[in-house]
């Protein structure tokens, strides 16, 4: 083949590129249509048997989420969090958040409202947001053993008690699951101080980035399942049989991901065939010597 | 918070990698300073000086966004013995810096080396440019002078996050050689994808070393690497007497391998 | 500190003696600092230096309970940690004209000789203004400064021009900047990710097999291989997982050591004065 | 187009936040003037919200507060001791932003001892795996040890500068350790491009649904 062919393969312009990630993201976000069935991780299955187990146990079905994103991490967190609160809300077990990052009280709000109307949930009585903890090792520390006084009120200044959905919530061992949300290095914290007094079942829901750090507590038991950035939410939407941001973000990953690797392929094809076309000619030019 | 007596074998470990680099300076400050390995990526930097200088366009040098730190102090040092370089070939440098204090001490490493290599005329302070405090408002403006300067050449060394491969990138496109280094890992995988030459992991600190030939930093370097050599050995042993901990039934030698761990203790 | 100088509340005539003197004795301090012989100026930084990373260093080494009363945690220098960050962060703050001076002033020049694409120059300048006096007027008037109905259109308040310029501009901005990364890493991995050789080779499959591990795509070419037993290693997410807990962690441990002591070494050199180099060997 | 959809377009927090996205996201096609023109508000914002911000969180609260209304007076001292950083813009007084940024070096050095003792040490610690299975520790577990030293030595020998590399031994070490350190970076590059494509689908996603509101369009 003609030696521009191969070079054309190994330098297409970066230009060209962006355009096609941008049609197929754009494709994926506007065609609600579109979307790749996913097949579930089997970390997502268990964080999600996990929160059904908890949700069936006799005695106080109250459990805690944790987020400490910000509008940053946006892109994976916000899926994650509408996934999980659906869950919550499908099974009709109230919950309370607590907030790590100032932003955070917000955002969560947002997804709250949002999904609340859907399934009938009631601010107060159904779940609360205790807002954001400016001290989250001393706030850990607190609710294992006194939640109310820990947090004394929710992120409007109300006082706890003014709320029915914390009516028989005191301590740690009223939470039947705690599920953390989080892009930080978070996980010690929860496993260190709240988790292990009373094995509280723990969920961890990371950014892809940070999920490595939860594995070696997988294997211990410490994590009862792991939902791993927006492939987790998408994952987790599955199991709910729902399709939502999760299904859309996981669909327009794998697209990119799938250019990426043609690429690369096609890229060493070009590079492979430019260095054969070479030594091709090279010897070519040696016969005509002889 | 913790002190050097909550774990006084941890206090004292410090203190000896600490007494180990301090003499290794000392002796190499008195005797023949010692040679160190070669580090590819700084053999480049007359290289690149040269072309920039050949194609008219000024030379980047941005020291991280971590503020004053270790780091950003070090890629000064190394911006220094560029900035002789630069000057001499009689070229631009735009030192681009995202922290208030370094604008001070960065114009005065840029103008020293202006004036050491004979050409302060050449020095202008508008090339040493605060942008911003803010990450990804530094970016926009370090791809921005980039992009209107075309820059011949970019030194990238200091800490780096996820503004990284934008810089780079931008770098890339307007066929700027670039020599990076860094002390995030996990930034070192993009311009290892981007940039012509990567100083890999401690080389950063080493870099001032290989350029100035100078006896305290050759030593400085000697005494790191018996330093390494110290935790290396401290990590075969440990490793040891995990096993031994293991395999052993209780009794002294056991004890003994134990408390040999616990040493490192917190 | 609070036992050498005492606080006088601002509203007694004292306060103000007190502001003043001191006022005089920095001066005072200054002048004494620039009438000093040029030979000490040197030993001199290299005191300062010395003495700046001397309390964080004592106040490591120096054994907890020294000079504290019992309950009292760390030694003598311990409870004024707060107060010595407290005053290098203040300190500090003070610098923040050197950043200001050196893209303002670049910008004003260009602006007001109308260099060179000078509109630009000016728009950065109005912008900066424009959210300094805003960012402080949402800190100390709320949402009270209302700027009467333009066209018709309802009054609106210092607060939504705040919200306008830090979400709309500022944020979205950052964000967008962020998200460019999004595209770089597609044409920087297509360039990268040659089998060129051994390492490029390895660097390639290993980013290829994470990547894989983290999405749907992966999932569907290994989803037939069992999740347990020998054959469940192969399945994109479990090589994945192996990579990064199992092979990255180690080589990443061994090059934070080298980098933990590069700093260490450095830091000494700083601290004792021992580099000499560029801008330590000036006077 | 209705009148709401208009006025939901025109809406100054939304409509900015689009036009700088987009002039921002524009830069990798190439540098442009909207691009240059959102820069340059960038910086200008940046750089006032960083100066208000450094008055109120940090010189208000821990400066003025507490010298005007803690009368802690003596805290004025801070205003001439500050100056000193000015003496760059001279050449007489040069010498004074020396001393002060050699307090500053002297701040960044003297925390070294315990960061280091802080944050490495229980690295070291960490390294210290057993190498055979035996009780608690299965043949997997021991095989992983095997690895996890066999890489953190190779990779810590590759970064010898001042040892002469001349044993075979050694030489393939070093070299070992290279190649470990290229799968490392590989498995880092791949973990990275999950999340910064997700932030590019979200600042996409906020251009298209929120506001041009085309979800609501094919739905």
């Amino acid at each position: 083949m003609d030696n521009n062919v191969w070079q054309k393969l190994q330098s297409i312009d970066p230009r060209a590129l962006y355009v096609v990630v941008l049609v197929m993201i754009s494709a994926s976000i506007v065609l609600p249509g579109l979307t790749l069935p996913i097949i579930p991780g089997q970390q997502s299955k268990d964080a999600f048997n996990a929160v059904v187990k908890a949700a069936n146990t006799p005695g106080s079905k109250f459990m805690l989420v944790s987020g400490w994103w910000s509008a940053s991490t946006r892109g994976e967190n916000d899926p994650q969090t509408r996934a999980i609160l659906t869950h919550l809300m499908r099974l009709h077990v109230p919950f309370g958040v607590l907030s790590f990052d100032p932003q955070n009280p917000q955002l969560m709000d947002n997804i709250e409202t949002s999904l609340a109307q859907k399934y009938g949930y009631v601010y107060g009585r159904d779940y609360i947001n205790f807002g954001y903890q400016v001290a989250p090792a001393q706030t850990l520390k607190g609710i294992v053993t006194n939640m109310k006084g820990t947090l004394k009120t929710d992120w409007h200044s109300k006082p706890l008690e003014t709320f029915p959905v914390m009516a028989n919530v005191n301590s740690i061992k009223d939470v039947a699951a705690v599920i953390d949300i989080t892009p930080v290095s978070s996980l010690d914290a929860w496993l260190g101080l709240v988790v292990q007094k009373y094995h509280t079942p723990f969920i961890y829901v990371p950014t892809a980035v940070m999920a490595p750090e939860g594995y070696p507590y997988r294997d211990s038991g410490q994590v009862a399942g792991i939902v791993i950035g927006v492939k987790g939410a998408g994952d987790y939407e599955t199991l709910l049989g729902v399709k939502m941001q999760g299904t859309q973000v996981s669909t327009a990953l794998s697209m990119v991901y799938a250019l990426i690797i043609l690429l690369v392929i096609v890229g060493n094809i070009g590079y492979h065939g430019a260095r054969r076309a070479a030594a091709l000619q090279a010897a070519g030019e040696g016969r005509g010597q002889s | 918070m913790e002190h050097a007596s909550d774990h006084w074998s941890i206090g004292i470990f410090v203190a000896v990698l600490s007494i180990i680099i301090l003499y290794k300076i000392v002796t190499a400050q008195r005797g023949k300073p010692p040679t160190i390995r070669r580090i590819a990526g700084l053999n480049a930097i007359d290289e690149a000086v040269g072309r920039a200088t050949e194609m008219g366009r000024p030379i980047l040098m941005v020291p991280g966004i971590g503020g004053l730190d270790i780091p950003a102090l070090q890629a000064l040092n190394i911006f220094g013995y560029i900035g002789r370089s630069v000057a001499r070939f009689g070229n631009r440098t735009i030192l681009a810096v995202a922290d208030p204090q370094l604008v001070g001490v960065g114009e005065e490493v840029i103008r020293d080396a202006y004036t050491s290599a004979g050409r302060p005329e050449l020095f202008n302070a508008e090339d040493v440019r605060f942008l911003s405090d803010r990450q990804f408002a530094f970016a926009s403006g370090v791809a921005g002078v980039i992009e209107r300067e075309k820059v011949a050449a970019s030194f990238l060394m200091g800490a780096f996050f996820a503004e990284s491969l934008i810089i780079a990138e931008v770098g890339q496109r307007v066929g700027a050689i670039q020599v990076a280094a860094t002390n995030q890992f996990t930034q070192l995988p993009f311009f290892i994808a981007t940039c012509d030459y990567v100083l890999l992991g401690d080389e950063f600190y080493a870099a001032s070393a290989y350029l100035s030939k100078n006896p305290t930093l050759l030593g400085s370097i000697v005494g790191q690497d018996y330093a390494k050599l110290l935790i290396l050995i401290v990590v075969i042993l440990g490793t040891l007497s995990a096993c031994g901990v293991l395999m052993l039934p209780a009794g002294h030698v056991h004890d003994l391998l134990q408390r040999f761990m616990d040493l490192f203790k917190s | 500190m609070r036992t050498l100088f005492h606080s006088i509340p601002h509203t007694h005539p004292l306060y103000y003696v007190a502001l003043l003197a001191t006022v005089a004795a920095g001066i005072g301090i200054l002048a004494l600092l620039q009438a000093l012989p040029t030979r000490l100026r040197r030993p001199l930084i290299a005191l300062v230096t010395f003495l700046g990373g001397l309390y964080y260093a004592a106040e490591f080494f120096i054994p907890t309970g020294w000079g504290v009363h019992k309950g009292v945690d760390g030694n003598f220098l311990s409870p004024y940690f707060d107060k010595v960050a407290n005053i290098s962060s203040v300190l500090g703050s003070f610098s923040i004209g050197l950043g200001v001076f050196s893209l303002i002033g670049m910008h004003l020049r260009i602006a007001s000789r109308r260099r060179e694409s000078w509109g630009f120059s000016l728009m950065l300048l109005i912008s900066f203004v424009a959210m300094t006096i805003f960012t402080l007027l949402n800190e100390y008037a709320g949402k009270s400064v209302v700027i009467p109905s333009v066209a018709g259109h309802s009054s609106i308040t210092n607060h939504d021009i705040y919200v306008v310029l830090f979400n709309g501009g500022l944020a979205s901005l950052d964000s967008a900047m962020f998200a460019l990364i999004g595209f770089f890493i597609i044409s920087a991995s297509y360039r990268a990710f040659r089998i060129r050789s051994v390492e490029a080779t390895l660097l390639m499959a290993s980013a290829i097999i994470v990547m894989l591990g983290q999405v749907t795509l992966g999932s569907w070419l290994t989803g037939g291989l069992p999740s347990h037993g020998p054959l469940a290693f192969f399945r994109f997410e479990n090589m994945s997982e192996y990579i990064l807990v199992h092979l990255n962690a180690p080589a990443q441990r061994a090059v934070t050591f080298g980098l933990a002591l590069g700093v260490l070494a450095t830091s000494l050199r700083l601290w004792l004065s021992l580099e000499r180099g560029l801008y330590f060997d000036q006077e | 187009m209705s009148a709401d959809y208009l006025h939901h377009l025109l809406l100054p927090k939304l409509l900015l936040g689009a036009i700088g996205t987009i002039a921002i996201l524009s830069l990798v096609f190439r540098e442009n003037k909207l691009y240059r023109l959102f820069e340059h508000v960038f910086l200008g914002l940046a750089t006032g919200y960083g100066l208000a911000t450094t008055w109120t969180q940090v010189l208000r609260p821990k400066w003025w507060d507490p010298m005007v209304g803690g009368g802690e007076w003596i805290w004025i001292l801070a205003a001439p001791l500050g100056l000193m950083f000015y003496g760059v813009y001279t050449k007489k007084f040069a010498w004074m932003a020396r001393l002060i940024f050699g307090l500053y070096f002297g701040l960044a050095a003297g925390t070294v001892f315990q960061g280091f003792a802080e944050e490495y040490v229980p690295q070291i610690r960490a390294s210290f795996k057993p190498l055979i299975a035996h009780g608690a520790v299965t043949a997997a577990m021991a095989v992983n040890n095997w690895i996890f030293v066999i890489i953190l030595i190779c990779v810590l020998v590759y970064f010898f500068f001042a040892f002469e590399q001349n044993s075979a031994v050694i030489k393939r070490s070093a070299s070992a350790g290279r190649v470990m350190l290229m799968i490392a970076f590989g498995a880092i590059f791949g973990s990275t491009i999950m999340i910064r494509e997700a932030l590019l689908i979200d600042r996409i996603r906020f251009l298209l649904i929120e506001w041009l509101q085309l979800g609501h369009i094919f739905r």
